[in-house]
């Protein structure tokens, strides 16, 4: 098992973060684990996106350069990297900030109204964690409990009040994703 | 109690945590992106346990403190990216010049000049040729992950004290942002050997010791180089280190070194599936150059592929060891482009031939020098 | 009396023109624009005054103010506070 | 239909790509009415810095060149040197010019140098992830910082306009601030004094520009204005060090 | 037979390099006898500077280092920070300090660095044979202002002590002059006072000392001390600029 | 009328007289021995034909004045010695990154650190192989005698203008200072080409000029560096120079450089009296090395024999060059001392043979890397 | 009374002393010593008050000066002037 | 023809001028001429040396490593130097700082008593040309007409009025060395 997933988005709506979830709950689960930002610019405004790698033997190459699940958190991000993702894979997209998505026959595509959602939890900050959430209701590549038990390595001490509506944006996000393909848009 | 024996650290930290455990409780630093969290976690972590960390006005000023901490008998650390790196070049001459021990890093970024933040190769040569005037050397360590950032950083701080010479650890944006776990190890630290030559107050001893690289006199200074040279002899014989992976019966030899090398590995393992019998050898000090592996390889093997984050620069070190053996091929990106294992791959099908008739279209990023 | 006109697709949602319009009339819209801000939008433009100082506070030079009639309230590059 | 304010022409139409709310915006904009207002547009070069306004080079619609981190005035210096007549400015963080660049900043005012410098001070390294900077306040929490800038151990503020009133060749020293509409109107008047002190041939000027960082101060772009007004400005007293004799001086 | 004068224990027993009348030679028997009357001498460590005197490490009688050029107030600062109990001096010329290495300065000054640094101005770069310093006079004739410094070109002379007293950490900032016996002497106490500040703990001190270049000036001994006070005085005038708060003033 | 058709002139002089004689009418330095004559010369002489000489607080802010007058559009001159070249590395890979030209003088002195005064080649490697960070190259020129000092400058000027890449000139202390005579030219002097690139104010461009080195995206950064990387295969091809000395039947080549080359010349002739057939290629230009000549010297004779003022770096070089082919051995003084005649005569029998028996023992000051 | 003792192997003629004796009684001689300048000497000791002006004023350090009987004019370090 | 002269003495001792005086001369008389320094520290106090190659080939090595003739103006320089010369070789020395001289059975070695009679002509700097014209009496490897016509080369124009007494010098000097070997101490 080598998965490679891609999460990308605006500065600041929490991709990063929602990464390194991934990659702890993961490694949490025994498995061997690798994060990696494609850091922007030196400057604020650029979009963030980092990749994450999870398998089951020592991983050579750390770097997602053929994600088999991409998150797109906005537009821009949607159409620089849909296209890489290698067919048999998934797109989880924020249906609140990506409007087009074009056509891609052998990628399971599904959008995610998380912004809605997070309002809805009262924190828009955890959107990504909601399509994290979905992500993981859909593979099941680790479990939701595995993710919400890692919330405690991202979250710095001083923000772990956070923990309660990140818990809830990745257990509803994954309630939708055990849904299941286009039911969850 | 939840206990956690390992944790996901950023290469970044990694080093600062490397150079704790090596006894480092000295850095003088000025920031800059890919390697600033280096520095925010030095910044945090160095006063808890004693030490000190100085953000510094300029990475010109931060070589030259790191020269003042090593002569008063210092394990000292600096860490920039290469346009910083490229300014502490007289610095660096000087601390060789005046045999004093440190550790400097490099996260590398593409060039020249601003260039961008992106991880890249460009700064071997200045690496091991010695960007700095004279005829110094440094001792080069590139470690491809973190675990082994960690390990590679206590490796450093012991060789800069056996040789009294400064040693960089290179990596590169991707292996200082990157993420993996790392075994949380025991609170204790190595410590650094006795230094009577260090110029921290006369004392007891019977004379003031003198920290200088200067040698006014031709003759004494040509007597210091040559002693140098005797020493980076002894070094080239006794410190080469590289990972040889799936060597035994490779026909094609890969040559990476850092995040290339993790590259190179899976691409190796690709190409096996396809029947091209590759393997890797993956520097582990850049100098001394590993060059007794490469040319046992050479003997053995029918080609090297040398893959690079640059133009190609290791490639001149690899054809020096083969000196004319068998083909030295190069295939790199340059700028702040991470290769793929994909173009690797296609690259590997390309120069043995199993893309047959392919062998003399040049590789879309792949630059003959 | 002004007229402010807003490049909603550069807004940033910042707020400074809200914080300092003199007349209070200036909010951040609910949607999202492209950039994925709630941009700034003028709520009651016949309260404006045309006093600039919205576009003065602006750091993403969003607005322009135009003077709708009469003498403007000051040289250009001069006018606000 | 006259316009109270429209873009003005030395600005490009780029979009910046400056955080919501950072003031580097609104000091963008200050330099380019100077210039427009004193119709130097086509005859002016202007030197970025290695900052958040390293990618200036887009927004000001005029020849424009990116220097090395702290070495703008070297560059402009060069510039300048080898064409008198053309009016060229440096554009400059705390970082840039009071930290890797002090020797240029000070050597360029020792010089005399007939450029203008436009020094923006936000208390904080702003592209690199908010490290200090020389002019970060005691106490103030940064991310080599990270339990406020202590006295003894990182030193105080430096403050540049004092520092380089002290210099001959400084013809025009002035302070301002932008966090609040009368301040940015002051500053856009010192920011065209300045320039007009380089076209008078005298010598030296610069402008120290107070500046937010909301993303790096961790407080919203509202906030960081406040802040900047209550906790910077008495640390960096605003107000006119240095001007030719005889000028009037501006109220600040 | 009590001594009115011997050598100071602080210094070796090797003859200066010095040319004849160089004042260089009386500023390092003031350091010296400040270290002696302070009974430091085992632990400090001086660092020398590239300029005429690189060759101190051979006179002081002391642990010292050798720094590239203009950078020994990074070198001490290294050597402090890892030895906060030591004392630490740096000797450096007018290029050293005041143009390669005016970061350096800066920044020591500003962080408060507890150390000491005997700053030798004599207007000119003697080692490398009479080049311009910052601190050249106008009109005065050097090797690169062959027609002496003018203002237009070449700029003013740069005030160090004036510079460096703007900024906080710089405790104690004097200076003084050799150009006489009584100047020697009030320099001599100038230098030790800077040294008890360090050893007090307030922060950063230093001392300029106006000084000869008979080689480069062009002139004999005794007139390089007669031009020394006629000329660089006026320009450069004597004084303590700061001092810490409970001490009292040196008269200058 | 007493009227001199030459004049005895010091090198560091020729290098201002030949950056005059080039059109040359800013230089921005700062002292360093052993070239300062250059800078008094120029100090002197660029006002008296308006132009303008500005002693620069530090050799960092040189070059970025370099770099601002280049942007400018000016022929533009900065030089240094080994330490102050050191501090400029960063500088020089911005103006490679932005495609400036300029011309850079590197009198060069015994390293590394403060090293000494006295004449040296050991910064070799930082000027060939690119003391600063990235993939760029300079050019680099090396004279060897007073006269050609003033040619090499003018021939610097025109490369850097025709490639808008920085162009390096090095001596060592020898060859600035010493004297030798010199034609005294007509007045006039070049001009350089037009630059629509330079940041000269807009004007009447439709639009205005941007001089950076920022490439942020990778993507494009890597477009520029193959574009570099393309110019570079050029000069490569077009731009190697070199002189050959009593070559044709030569089964013994010494490959050397600048003032060593003129030790080498005479090593030869006396050789030559003791029957040994030897030779001499001077590379001219440093980068691109005048590897075309070494190969096809490396096709007709024995060995080869490179001497230099150092440990051993362009023996590198001559190395990938030779590939293998034909022994390469090696003769240094490094720290300041210029080899004697003697002394390479007796390296020269010692490894043709002609003191028999003596090729194992390893000269005195022979260091083999 | 003092007593002047010059090193005179390691005097560069420089004057300084000659300049600054109040007494005058210090003097360049006629011969070279080995640096190949005029040495420092002292033509009428009983002259001499011990002040320690001229070694004050050495650059050298090549005069010592002891006081021969009495008490010395001032503190080590503080006398002259 | 090929003649290396290594000049060597104090700084200050106008040693380097007058090897250039030579080079100048020679250049002159249409010989192939190189001047070199031996340049001590950056600093005051040390030696100054410098070689002269004379020759009517073209110079390959300008370096002067086996000298025939050493000029030289103290006793450090002597004890230097001395041994360098090359068999049948001569050697001029300043008698009034060079005591102590030793023996050198195949060269020449001349004393004369520069400083003194420098110091009759009115100038102790011009001691170096003193010698300078004995060596060239002695040898006549150059007319002593060119060496003085060369002083207006040397000489910067506000200099000029130093010409009488190095012309004094040089003909004194010559005077002396046409008298030959030993005679002139
Ligand atoms: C030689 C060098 N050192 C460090 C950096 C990294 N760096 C980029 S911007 C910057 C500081 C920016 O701070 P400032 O000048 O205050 O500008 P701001 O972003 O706050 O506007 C630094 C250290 C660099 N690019 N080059
Ligand atoms: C990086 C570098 N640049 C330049 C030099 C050459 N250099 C040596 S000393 C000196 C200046 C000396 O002047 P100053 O500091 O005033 O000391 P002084 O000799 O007058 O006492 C210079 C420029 C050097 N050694 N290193
Ligand atoms: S112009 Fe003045 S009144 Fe009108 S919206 Fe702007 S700030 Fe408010
Ligand atoms: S000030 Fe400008 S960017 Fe900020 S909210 Fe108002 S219009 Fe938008
Ligand atoms: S990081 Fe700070 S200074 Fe930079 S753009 Fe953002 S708010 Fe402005
Ligand atoms: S050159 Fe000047 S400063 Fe240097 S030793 Fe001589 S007189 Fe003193
Ligand atoms: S001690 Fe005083 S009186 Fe005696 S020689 Fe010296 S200066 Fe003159
Ligand atoms: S002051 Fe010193 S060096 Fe000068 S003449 Fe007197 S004793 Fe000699
Ligand atoms: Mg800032
Ligand atoms: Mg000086």
């Amino acid at each position: 098992m080598l998965v490679e997933i891609l999460l990308a988005g605006f500065g600041g709506q929490g991709v990063m973060s929602t990464g390194q979830l991934l990659a702890y709950a993961g490694m949490h689960e025994g498995l061997h684990v690798a994060w990696i930002p494609s850091y922007g610019p030196e400057m604020r405004g650029g979009t963030a996106n980092c990749g994450v790698t999870l398998s089951d033997t020592e991983i050579s190459s750390p770097l997602v350069t053929e994600p088999q699940v991409l998150i797109a958190m906005n537009q821009p991000s949607f159409e620089k990297y849909a296209g890489a993702v290698v067919p048999g894979g998934v797109i989880l997209y924020n249906s609140a900030l990506v409007k087009e998505t074009g056509e891609y026959p052998e990628v399971l595509v599904v959008g995610v109204d998380a912004n809605r959602m997070a309002e809805e939890i009262g924190n828009v900050r955890v959107a990504a964690n909601v399509i994290l959430g979905a992500y993981i209701g859909l593979s099941g590549v680790i479990s939701v409990a595995s993710a919400v038990e890692a919330l405690k390595d991202v979250l710095p001490p001083h923000r772990r009040k956070l923990i309660p509506a990140n818990r809830e944006a990745l257990e509803r996000g994954a309630a939708l994703g055990a849904g299941g393909g286009r039911a969850v848009g | 109690m939840s206990h956690l024996p390992r944790v996901l650290m950023k290469g970044n930290e990694a080093f600062g945590e490397g150079a704790v455990r090596a006894g480092c409780r000295h850095t003088f630093a000025y920031p800059i992106t890919p390697q600033s969290e280096l520095a925010h976690f030095l910044a945090r972590r160095l006063p808890e346990i004693g030490g000190v960390f100085v953000q510094a006005e300029s990475e010109v000023s931060a070589i030259n403190m790191v020269f003042g901490a090593a002569a008063a008998g210092a394990r000292v650390l600096t860490s920039s990216s290469s346009p910083g790196i490229s300014l502490m070049q007289e610095g660096i001459s000087y601390i060789a010049g005046a045999r004093l021990p440190c550790v400097i890093v490099n996260v590398m970024r593409g060039g020249p000049g601003l260039g961008n933040i992106a991880p890249a190769q460009g700064d071997y040569f200045q690496a091991v040729k010695g960007g700095g005037h004279g005829d110094y050397c440094q001792i080069v360590l590139a470690p491809a992950s973190v675990p082994e950032i960690i390990e590679m950083m206590i490796l450093a701080f012991d060789l800069a004290d056996r040789y009294r010479n400064p040693v960089m650890v290179v990596g590169d944006g991707v292996l200082g942002q990157m993420m993996e776990p790392v075994e949380i190890e025991p609170g204790e630290t190595r410590t650094a050997p006795a230094k009577p030559w260090a110029t921290d107050g006369q004392g007891d001893r019977p004379a003031p010791n003198i920290i200088s690289s200067l040698n006014i006199v031709p003759e004494d200074n040509e007597r210091f180089n040559l002693d140098l040279a005797v020493m980076y002899a002894e070094i080239r014989r006794g410190e080469q280190r590289c990972e040889e992976y799936r060597l035994d019966d490779a026909e094609l030899v890969l040559v990476a070194f850092g995040t290339v090398a993790r590259v190179a590995k899976a691409v190796v393992d690709r190409a096996r599936r396809d029947g091209i019998r590759a393997g890797v050898i993956r520097p582990i000090t850049l100098w001394p150059f590993p060059e007794d592996s490469v040319k046992r390889a050479a003997a053995r093997a029918d080609r090297f592929l040398v893959v690079e984050m640059s133009l190609g620069q290791m490639v001149e070190d690899v054809r020096l060891s083969v000196e004319g053996e068998k083909p030295v091929h190069f295939f790199g990106r340059p700028g702040g482009l991470v290769p793929t294992v994909r173009e690797v791959c296609n690259e590997v099908k390309r120069i043995t031939g199993v893309m047959p008739g392919a062998e003399d279209v040049p590789a879309a990023t792949g630059v003959d020098r | 009396m002004g007229l402010v006109t807003f490049r909603e697709e550069r807004c940033k949602g910042c707020g400074l023109c809200v914080e300092f319009c003199p007349k209070k009339i200036i909010v951040l819209a609910d949607h999202f624009n492209v950039l994925g801000f709630h941009p700034a939008t003028a709520t009651d433009l016949s309260r404006c005054t045309g006093c600039g100082i919205c576009a003065w506070m602006c750091p993403d030079v969003v607005i322009e103010v135009d003077w709708n009639g009469g003498k403007p309230p000051g040289e250009r590059g001069e006018s606000p506070a | 239909m006259p316009k109270t304010f429209q873009r003005p022409q030395a600005l490009t139409d780029k979009p910046f790509h400056y955080c919501p709310g950072c003031t580097h915006g609104i000091i963008h904009r200050l330099v380019a009415e100077a210039v427009d207002q004193l119709a130097v547009r086509k005859k002016t070069v202007g030197v970025c810095p290695v900052g958040c306004a390293v990618f200036a080079y887009d927004y000001f619609n005029c020849d424009m060149i990116q220097a090395a981190h702290g070495r703008a005035p070297a560059v402009a210096t060069g510039v300048k040197r080898v064409l008198p007549d053309r009016v060229v400015f440096t554009y400059q963080g705390d970082g840039d010019l009071a930290a890797i660049g002090t020797a240029e900043i000070v050597h360029a005012a020792a010089r005399g140098e007939k450029i203008t410098t436009i020094f923006v001070n936000n208390a904080i390294y702003g592209m690199t992830g908010g490290q200090m900077a020389p002019t970060t306040l005691l106490g103030q929490k940064t991310t080599t910082t990270p339990h406020g800038r202590d006295r003894e151990t990182a030193g105080s503020p430096l403050r540049v306009a004092e520092m380089l009133s002290t210099i001959d060749g400084a013809v025009y020293v002035s302070r301002v601030s932008v966090h609040s509409p009368r301040h940015v109107r002051l500053a856009g008047r010192a920011i065209k004094k300045a320039f007009e002190v380089q076209l008078s041939g005298q010598g030296f000027s610069v402008v120290e520009v107070l500046s937010t960082c909301p993303t790096n101060w961790g407080l919203s772009p509202r906030e960081a204005l406040k802040w900047l007004g209550e906790n910077m400005v008495p640390v960096f007293p605003l107000g006119e060090f240095r001007t030719p004799s005889a000028e009037e001086a501006i109220e600040c």
